[in-house]
């Protein structure tokens, strides 16, 4: 049986085609930009491609995502904690996670689970939005670091600056004010990274951080964000690429699940 | 004008006497040995005579809190409480104790906080006390005995309000006495009674020094900074001491002309609790202009001490405390607040008021705004409002608060 | 004052939403025009004695601010920025609408929290209507709480109403009207809690909040109206998750939150949605001295909310309301900056933590930044209850 | 008589004005330069292209006074005033009658009330939060895929423009993106932010009393939508210039100059420059 799981996020939209509820017989990513609706599809499409797959062969389509309900072809749609959750529980399934962090574009949210992948608890971050991938994006910007760097950049860092204003526009008062203190951009950008370590430290501890860390979301491949997790959580942090799929992932096998209560 | 003699500050007998003496006090407070039982209670209004003369050990968690914003380490306290589910938008005073003492041990590098035997919630001006004071109850399984103490909504507090209070502290006692086998001594209370209002009398006299041109004290500040013992340690004989040290020290710079700063170009009345994560940095903006603040509120959130019918008194002791606690600065009514400020604008002959709102403190800030539109379009003084906060440096915003106050002075220097 | 009749009542089963949203108040200006000579007293939350105010033939009313219907344009400088939205839109309304203003000829704002009891110093110096700042007692032990609460109640009402007299046998009256209508509460809760599907929330809720604009005999008669058509509801029953729903509400959710929570799948079996129109569960005496009854309820029978003083239950309580609603889960909801209900949060959590009853918090705004993140967070929190 | 100018340098968080002024308060020469990280270089850079627009040698310029969020970059210079000050300034050079200026920034809304002289009377910004202020129309221009100056002309077409109640500025982004996804066109957002805008910094002018006349300065004045929003919800015109971006150089600038008139030591001169 083939289910797929489409996550339309405020970033990029992702895709899985998921066989028998095990084997991923395709993915796809692209930035969400115009009508999520249409990214969707046309995602999706890309998965039929890929997969030389017809139409009709894929059995239940979830969405999930900011955009979950604009999907036209959807069978249900789950909101993206829930798939977060029961994505990153399958990636990770063989170190049995019960803690993760998931840091998206907009907003960064520490989720607890069951061994099923079932959520217990979650946080979200607060109204402003310093704590989130975007924030990056604005500091790439500010300081003409291109995002392809960012990482690399604040890994040289010797002496991170942390950024303390709870806005992430005010921020860059402050990182104007680092600027013109003549601190390198590298210990700049790191502190920008432990900053938002910080806060996503303040979610984790919010629904108890007594495991191991494991990485969901679209900053997953940056070893900068790695690293200041690891060391404002004082623990090593578990991240593969795989893991920005974990909510397309997790929709599909919640696909799979429904249809199966479906058939019965 | 006094004759002025030229003598450099650092000459003078008294030269910065009392502030190595608050250090002092401050130190040996936190260090002192825990021997008798301890009591927990709020700085407004608060019956500290009472139980000091019931044999307890008092501390004021609140004090302990800015002791520790103003030494930079409050946020880690913070981030600790917000980690069992406090909020971002809850008061940072509250967030600080319960990541220092209940969830740290109370080890601070001054010296342990002792966890409390009994908590009172003085409920004076503050409604975030009571809350605050029931998860303390239940993080310590002490008792606690609520103090009720009616806003400040009158010319004259009603008798009904004193009877009112008094009843409920007579009630206090003898819950206490029972609680802790202990017998209150009238002539105890009495004798601490006269410590507290020998400290007031003095700490009252150093607000008065202020209306001298120029003024020998930045009575925002540096009153601050004396303001922790009669908040601290109000009824002990050090208490009292302190301030005859100080107005020795102020009557010196007196007798030589001696300010703050070098040379006063602006009086100013503050309005509003402190920036403590930033208290340097904020001070510093107010220096660099010749700025002295000649009055403020905020050393009053312990009792309005400048107006002598409000100080304690050993001949009435009940209604003494009642009537006391009635007036801390938070439980006044905006109608009196304004009163306060327009009085210290004119009798200390200020040029200006600065508004310092803070994100914790919603009793003391809700409503800066509407006095500052008081002031300039009723009273015509030039005000300046800035917003923080007194605990949580994530919301010190330097280089936005430094442009509005250079703004500030800068627009009275060309009106001169 | 007149009674209700039944036709009376259609210009309020037809247009609910639209009245009790009203920021012009027309209830209370048609209610004064046919009670000449008679006012309208502004009450704030949570809780102000009703029974009082309408013991002299005026009528109390609950404001909760302007909500969606005013934006916030002078307010923001009057209070500062980490102030809840109702003190803001309350201030709005004072400052820039004129039916509000008129409408009103008195205000109360009890001492709930910091924020209320600043409003009366900022209202009393920009009107001249009479403002009274009302210290309700919070020591429930003392013995001294019940003399002061009689002083302090009578006190509210000589600055009202400085010329008039009370009436005790009016007040005992007034007691036993205020009774009925919550007795009326009782049973529709409790239909509710029997039979949530024949109860929609959101129109529970209007008929509830749209008695802050009524006098309380054509609120009494609505309610009954409104009881005997839920009761022949036959709305079909949902696969919903049974929840309680608590944010000791001072500020009110915006009606489209409400809705969401339902739309989400929560059947919503106890609230605390204008818990000041619903603060008691028991009746008032209404034997002996009526000051007294209402001063000794308020201490001893008043909700468990947070903007009261209530030592060493806060876990009790929610427990309790959990168990007694047989819930699946609890929906904290609180106003953003609202102090005390962010504190209470903290031991209610835990207590259910410990329980293993699962919770999920959110934060809203009246006028929030769309609901996209509190569909996500209801969403999620029914999901995990939902999927295996 | 030797040939004399003064300069004014406004850095500012995204971009750096300069304006040189002779002895008689004619505008010689302007620059604009985007500041990157090297703020104090690209200060240096606005002041010479200045110096160059007006074809003079830099020592020409005698005195030179830095304003706005980089100020203490501009260490060439001899004076510092805030922007507050200069904005004023400057705003009543341009408009003499102006009681009023609106300058919505990068990063602040700033209203100030003016006496007759120019004295500032009091002046009100925005708080904590980053709603209202340019970044909020930069982030937003940027979510619809348009630029920052396209956004008056657009806002032009708008018939009923939507409501945006976000009061964050990158939440704002995902209320944007919503809006679009529902179908509502560009130009009803467009102009629902400018009306979101405008609410916001008639609320800040209110702290300081709304009179006659008001200037609009800053780069966000060039925005004929956000100037119609503007007038709209005050129902009246408001003054805008071509040169409301320099306002700040212009009054930094004007500053000097009357200390060099004065022929005193300079006054406005906070202590960072000592240190």
């Amino acid at each position: 049986m083939i289910t797929a799981g489409i996550d339309i996020g405020t970033g990029s939209t992702k895709g899985v085609l998921l066989e028998d509820n095990e084997k991923i017989i395709a993915r796809a990513i692209k930035p969400t930009k115009g009508s999520p609706g249409k990214m969707a599809t046309e995602i999706f499409n890309e998965l039929l491609e890929t997969s030389k797959l017809d139409k009709g062969e894929v059995d239940y389509i979830a969405s999930t995502g900011y955009g979950r309900y604009m999907m036209e072809e959807r069978q249900i749609q789950i909101s993206d904690l829930t798939t977060t959750g029961r994505g990153a529980k399958f990636i990770y399934r063989d170190k049995n996670p019960s803690l993760i962090l998931d840091i998206g574009t907009q907003s960064s949210r520490a989720i607890r689970v069951d061994e099923r992948g079932k959520i217990i608890q979650f946080k979200m971050n607060e109204r402003c939005a310093a704590g989130s991938g975007r924030f990056i994006e604005r500091c790439s910007r500010y300081l003409v670091v291109p995002m392809e760097k960012i990482s690399e950049t604040a890994m040289k860092s010797t002496d991170p600056q942390k950024i303390s204003s709870v806005c992430a526009v005010l921020s860059e008062t402050e990182i104007i004010n680092h600027v013109s203190q003549g601190i390198p951009v590298e210990d700049i950008l790191m502190g920008v990274f432990m900053s938002i370590a910080d806060r996503a430290g303040t979610l984790l501890k919010r629904v108890k951080l007594d495991a191991p860390v494991f990485l969901a979301g679209g900053l997953v491949h940056m070893p900068a964000m790695k690293k200041a997790l690891d060391e404002v959580l004082d623990q090593e942090v578990i991240s593969v690429p795989e893991a920005h799929f974990s909510a397309a992932i997790g929709a599909a096998r919640l696909g799979y699940q429904r249809l199966q209560k479906i058939k019965k | 004008m006094e004759n002025i003699v030229a003598v450099k500050e650092e000459d003078l007998q008294y030269a910065g006497a009392a502030r190595k003496m608050q250090r002092q006090l401050v130190r040996d407070f936190y260090r002192q040995d825990v021997t008798k039982p301890v009591v927990y209670l709020f700085v407004g209004g608060n019956p500290a005579e009472l139980l000091r003369a019931l044999g307890f050990q008092v501390y004021m968690p609140e004090i302990t809190a800015l002791t520790m914003a103003i030494r930079h380490q409050s946020l880690q306290y913070i981030l600790k409480a917000e980690s069992i589910g406090y909020g971002l938008d809850v008061c940072g005073y509250v967030k600080t104790d319960i990541g220092l003492t209940h969830l740290s041990g109370g080890e601070t590098d001054m010296g342990k906080i002792p966890r409390p035997d009994l908590l009172v919630c003085n409920y004076s001006g503050c409604s975030v006390y009571a809350k605050w004071w029931e998860a303390l109850a239940e993080f310590y399984k002490v008792p606690l005995i609520m103090l009720d103490i009616p806003y400040h909504r009158f010319n004259d507090p009603q008798k009904e309000d004193l009877e009112y209070i008094i009843g409920q502290l007579r009630e206090m006692v003898e819950k206490i006495e029972k609680l802790f086998d202990l017998t209150f001594d009238m002539n105890r209370l009495k004798d601490v009674l006269a410590y507290s209002r020998k400290a007031e009398d003095g700490w009252g006299r150093s607000f008065e020094m202020a209306k001298h041109v120029p003024s020998p004290i930045d009575a925002y500040f540096e009153s601050i900074f004396y303001m922790f013992p009669i908040n601290a340690l109000r009824g002990t004989k050090e208490a009292a001491e302190f301030y005859d040290l100080l107005n020795r020290e102020l009557d010196e710079r007196v007798k030589h002309g001696i300010g703050p700063v070098e040379n006063e170009e602006f009086r100013t009345v503050i309005e509003g609790v402190p920036p403590y994560p930033g208290y340097r940095s904020f001070w510093n903006m107010f220096k660099k202009w010749n700025a002295v603040s000649v009055a403020a509120t905020y050393p009053k959130v312990g009792g309005m001490f400048d107006i002598p019918e409000l100080r304690h008194d050993p001949a009435k002791p009940w209604e003494s405390i009642a009537r006391y606690s009635i007036f801390s600065y938070c439980n006044l009514s905006w109608d009196f607040r304004r009163e306060t400020i327009k009085r210290y604008l004119e009798d200390f002959k200020a040029d200006a008021l600065v508004i310092h709102g803070i994100k914790s403190c919603r009793s003391f800030t809700a409503g800066q705004g509407d006095l500052r539109d008081y002031v300039i379009n009723e009273l015509g003084y030039p005000a300046l409002y800035v917003e923080s906060d007194h605990q949580d440096p994530r919301y010190w915003a330097e280089a936005q608060i430094l442009n509005r106050v250079d703004a500030f002075f800068e627009a009275l220097r060309m009106k001169r | 004052m007149t009674s209700a009749t039944s036709s009376d009542l259609i210009p309020l089963l037809t247009n609910l939403q639209e009245i009790t949203y009203d920021i012009d108040f027309e209830q209370v200006h048609k209610w004064k025009r046919e009670h000449p000579g008679k006012k309208a007293i502004a009450t704030f939350p949570v809780y102000v004695p009703h029974e009082l105010i309408y013991a002299y033939g005026h009528l109390p009313v609950n404001i909760y601010g302007g909500g969606e219907e005013i934006s916030i344009s002078h307010a923001d400088a009057i209070l500062g920025s980490f102030i809840c939205s109702i003190s803001k839109s309350t201030t709005e309304l004072l400052l820039s609408h004129q039916p509000f203003r008129d409408a009103f000829d008195g205000f109360v704002f009890p001492f709930i929290c910091d924020v209320a009891r600043n409003l009366s110093g900022i209202f009393g110096r920009r009107i001249s209507q009479p403002v009274y700042m009302l210290h309700l007692a919070q020591n429930v032990q003392s013995e001294h709480s019940i003399p002061y609460l009689k002083n302090e109640f009578m006190r509210m009402v000589s600055t009202l109403f400085p010329d008039e007299q009370l009436d005790l046998e009016k007040l005992r009256d007034a007691i036993s009207k205020y009774n009925e209508n919550r007795a009326l509460y009782k049973k529709i809760y409790e239909l509710r809690s029997e039979t949530p599907w024949k109860v929609p929330l959101d129109d529970l809720y209007m008929t509830i909040r749209v008695g802050s604009n009524l006098d309380v005999v054509k609120h009494n008669e609505l309610l009954k109206s409104k009881l005997s058509e839920y009761e022949k509801n036959e709305r079909p029953k949902k696969d919903a998750i049974r929840v309680v729903v608590t944010g000791n509400f001072c500020e009110q959710p915006p009606l489209d939150i409400i809705r969401l929570i339902e739309q989400v799948g929560c059947y919503v079996i106890d609230d605390d949605f204008m818990i000041g129109r619903r603060f008691y569960q028991t009746p008032v005496s209404e034997e002996g001295d009526p000051i007294e009854a209402l001063a000794r309820h308020y201490l001893h029978e008043g909700a468990k909310t947070a903007t009261r003083f209530h030592e060493g239950e806060k876990g009790e309580v929610i427990l309790e309301r959990v168990k007694n609603a047989n819930a699946e889960g609890v929906i904290f909801l609180t106003a953003k900056f609202c102090e005390p209900a962010l504190d209470d949060l903290v031991l209610q959590q835990q207590a259910l933590q410990e329980n293993g009853i699962p919770s999920v918090h959110i934060e809203f705004e009246e006028r929030g930044s769309g609901y996209e993140n509190i569909r996500l967070s209801l969403e999620t929190f029914v999901e995990s209850l939902l999927f295996d | 008589m030797q040939e004399k100018y003064v300069a004014g340098v406004d850095v500012g968080s995204t971009t750096a004005k300069a304006i040189i002024l002779d002895m008689d308060r004619n505008i010689v020469g302007k620059s604009l330069q985007n500041v990157s990280p090297k703020v104090a270089e690209d200060a240096e850079t606005a002041f010479l292209k200045a110096c160059q627009d007006a074809g003079i040698d830099r020592e020409k310029v005698v005195l030179i006074t830095g304003t706005g969020y980089g100020r203490l970059k501009v260490r060439f210079g001899q004076l510092i005033v805030t922007e507050i000050s200069c904005h004023a300034k400057g705003a009543q050079f341009i408009f003499p009658k102006t009681r009023l200026t609106l300058d919505i920034g990068g990063q602040d809304t700033k209203a100030i009330r003016l006496g007759e002289n120019g004295e500032i009377i009091d002046f009100s910004m925005n708080d904590k939060c980053s709603a209202g202020t340019g970044r909020f129309l930069d982030v937003c221009a940027d979510a619809l895929g348009f630029s920052v100056s396209d956004l008056g002309p657009i806002s032009e077409k708008s018939r009923r423009p939507v409501k945006i109640t976000s009061t964050c500025t990158v939440f704002a982004e995902t209320e944007v993106s919503n809006q679009l996804a529902r179908g509502r066109k560009p130009e009803d957002i467009v102009n629902g932010l400018h009306y979101s805008i405008a609410e916001r910094s008639i609320s800040l002018m209110r702290r300081v009393g709304i009179v006659d006349e008001i200037t609009f300065t800053g780069g966000v004045s060039r925005n004929t939508g956000m100037v119609r929003a503007l007038e709209d919800k005050l129902g009246r015109k408001i003054n805008v210039s071509p040169l409301s971006q320099w306002f700040g150089a212009i009054g930094a600038a004007l500053f000097a100059l009357e200390e060099l008139e004065k022929g005193s030591d300079p006054k406005f001169m906070p202590m960072e420059v000592k240190q």
